[in-house]
């Protein structure tokens, strides 16, 4: 078997799917690493819900710039093209549609594309949802990107979700270390699996039931450092 | 490469449909796109459905009306001077009026644009133009709620644009067109002049490029 | 008795009573005039609907920018600390109470402030509201301006309008040719009479109860040409 | 002659009261009133409400919530780092906490400086914080209701304010400001510099004096 994707190549493989022209807001943590590997020649305006659009790589070591971060607080650089807008705006932009993906970790995901993430009830941490709500029940496309199994080896991907909603019905596809897995109408579609992982084995790793998509392909990343 | 600078008027307005709602800025004639306005006149759709607040004497919007293209008119200022057009249709009953508050009109577009499918207003509770509104009271004051206004279309006039859609206004002809951008499914905004991208200041661009979909360069033709 | 003050008059009336710093926003037409009258030395913020913030006097012959007008489409200039925004910027600004003042003209108002300016049902014109039901319901003091009876001497201060309304209980005082009347809990109250016009002529003017009040005065205005 | 400039933020803060619901602009560290914040910690006062995303981190606001200053926390990242001073006053009943999504949050604070007591939002349905919300669809979605978030007192931050109160900001340090700005009754701006008026662009003031108190300028200390 191929060795699981790293977080960088999960990265790597979200970015493929991201289309010329594409409006995208990319979440706090692993999702922020997407536009590190755009391909060549497309040109995305990436948003922050904290009232910036057309966001660039991340700014150079002595470069930074306090006031340009993004909606992790890192910090950021403008391209040309980019502009700033308040909190209301922002979020228009994101409850009125306007945003094509999003790229948001999670704890959980349903069969029916239910999202979790904001809430672990069992632990000692104050909740916290910043604008994963507004994105997750707003964006045209939603895009997770996760470990396939929780470190413990608990299947992350369930016929129903435990833990509190993000949102329901809003997942449109799931990146992880080990396949890439479509929500659709009538279930979950594994569209690409890594090398000598079968399907079955997969399957032990999924709280819902999964299929092979008809043009399946093999999950695979270029080596990233 | 992102490239939204379309030359052509009479090539951005050939999409809209017969049965179209159409936002179309401007504020008496300041921010008007006539460009887009003539060139959609020019192909004389059917049974249009036009929200704007008082251009009704623009050369275009005019012809739109005369020929018959507008079956129903969403505007807080429905009156055109020197011609009893509009009284006429209307008697005629060739084109329904709404006649709107503008604040209402202009807060129901912003929230199309914002995703808010309804919200509460206190302009008009007591008048007849409040009489089939769901009335509702909060903290003991009565507000009707108004329903977001969506275009199928926003055609919109700014001074500058870029390649992105972003876009900068002169003065008060800002006006109704950065919240009709915001609220039309197609956004088509009439630019005075094509800035290079990166030149608008970053600051200052009014309408984010996330709204747009076409930038016309016209030059003005007065 | 003195003459009726004239249309500039009126609004040189109403100017008096703007406090400095107040915001404020002037109706088209015959409230527009205000602006020209202020005392020396009061800073007034004037608003107008289509975006403008900071209107400074009419702009000179051959000095209009198409681009800077007011509400009823006159060419105007914009002091140093204008600005300009967008039309739901505008009337979140009428709407959220930030305005102090707005003055607009009147077909008829009730002794309990309804304010009707319009709609005439019997004419041939098709109505227009424009901003007016927003600034009636939201602006904190709404100043009418208007002549105290209409051409033909039919009142137009009422018990209750007859006209459609614009807003329920919205004005504050009426500023007219003849007096100026301030529309109380209790009823309407002459605050200001012009020289020589007693109260019992003026009730018969008006088709509501009027009385004086204690601190009453004369009205005047200079001679403005 | 209007001059809203106050040189001194603990004169600014001098009539914030106890029981007070407090706006707090910024994001992350960034467009942050600190000194404001400072300033209204040394004054002590008692039952604050706090409406802020995500700024407790921010030395003076820290102070508030440690000298127990605040009743309740409105936020959408109530979640403060290498502490857990959060945690501890809620569970020791010293603090409630009404997590808020921050497009809700956002939109709430806009509606009440916007004259809109209500409106309707598609964010958090399905979840447990729309659990107690009214629920009504429109075309065939699902939404909930959400009231207007106004402030007795907005303390914001700005790059450069005039005596009028116009401002602007610097990047992404606007967030949270402008709406606050509109919401509070009460608006008090700590400005990096005061500019001279006429100086700002017309174009770029993105808000208006009339949404403003107070000018308070402070250099920064960083």
């Amino acid at each position: 078997m191929s060795k699981p994707l790293s977080r960088m190549q999960i990265a790597w493989r979200v970015a493929q799917d991201i289309d010329n022209g594409c409006v995208v807001n990319l979440g706090a943590g692993m999702p922020t690493m997407v536009s590190d590997f755009l391909p060549a020649g497309r040109e995305v305006m990436f948003h922050a819900e904290n009232g910036i659009l057309g966001i660039g790589p991340r700014a150079a070591k002595g470069k930074e710039d306090p006031d340009v971060i993004n909606a992790g607080g890192q910090a950021v650089t403008l391209l040309p093209g980019g502009s700033y807008f308040h909190h209301a705006d922002s979020f228009a932009m994101i409850r009125g549609g306007h945003i094509d993906i999003a790229v948001l970790g999670a704890y959980e995901v349903s069969a029916q594309g239910d999202l979790a993430n904001w809430h672990l009830p069992d632990s000692n941490v104050t909740p916290a949802v910043g604008g994963a709500m507004d994105l997750a029940a707003c964006a045209h496309r939603l895009f997770v990107m996760m470990d396939y199994c929780s470190r413990d080896g608990t299947p992350k991907i369930l016929k129903q979700c435990t833990l509190p909603l993000t949102a329901r019905r809003c997942v449109n596809s799931i990146y992880t270390d080990l396949a890439v897995v479509d929500v659709i109408a009538d279930g979950l579609v594994v569209r690409e699996i890594i090398e000598g992982l079968d399907l079955k084995t997969l399957q032990d790793k999924t709280g819902a039931p999964i299929r092979l998509a008809d043009n399946w392909r093999i999950l695979s990343a270029p080596d990233i450092s | 490469m992102i490239d939204k600078i379309v030359t052509d008027p009479v090539l951005a307005v050939a999409d809209i449909a017969d049965g179209a709602t159409v936002l179309v800025g401007g504020f008496a004639w300041a921010g008007v796109p006539s460009a887009l306005l003539e060139a959609l006149a020019e192909r004389q759709p059917r049974n249009l459905t036009i929200a704007t607040n008082a251009n009704i004497g623009a050369p275009g919007l005019m012809r739109l009306f005369e020929t018959g293209c507008v079956r129903k008119l969403m505007s807080s200022f429905p009156r055109m001077f020197n011609t009893t057009l509009m009284e006429d249709l209307c008697k005629a009953g060739k084109l329904v009026l709404e006649l709107i508050p503008q604040g209402t009109l202009a807060e129901r577009i912003r929230a199309a644009g914002a995703g808010i499918p309804a919200f509460y207003t206190p302009a008009a509770v007591g008048t007849p133009l409040a009489a089939d509104k769901e009335h509702r009271d909060f903290a003991g004051v009565t507000y009707i709620m108004e329903t977001a206004l969506a275009g199928d279309v926003a055609l919109i006039m700014a001074a500058k644009g870029d390649r992105w859609g972003n876009l900068v206004y002169n003065k008060t002809a800002r006006n109704f067109n950065p919240i009709m951008a915001m609220a039309g499914k197609l956004c088509l905004a009439q630019v005075a002049e094509v800035a290079e991208l990166g030149t608008l200041n970053p600051e200052q661009i009014i309408t984010p490029g996330i709204f747009v979909d076409q930038v016309i360069p016209v030059t003005r033709s007065t």
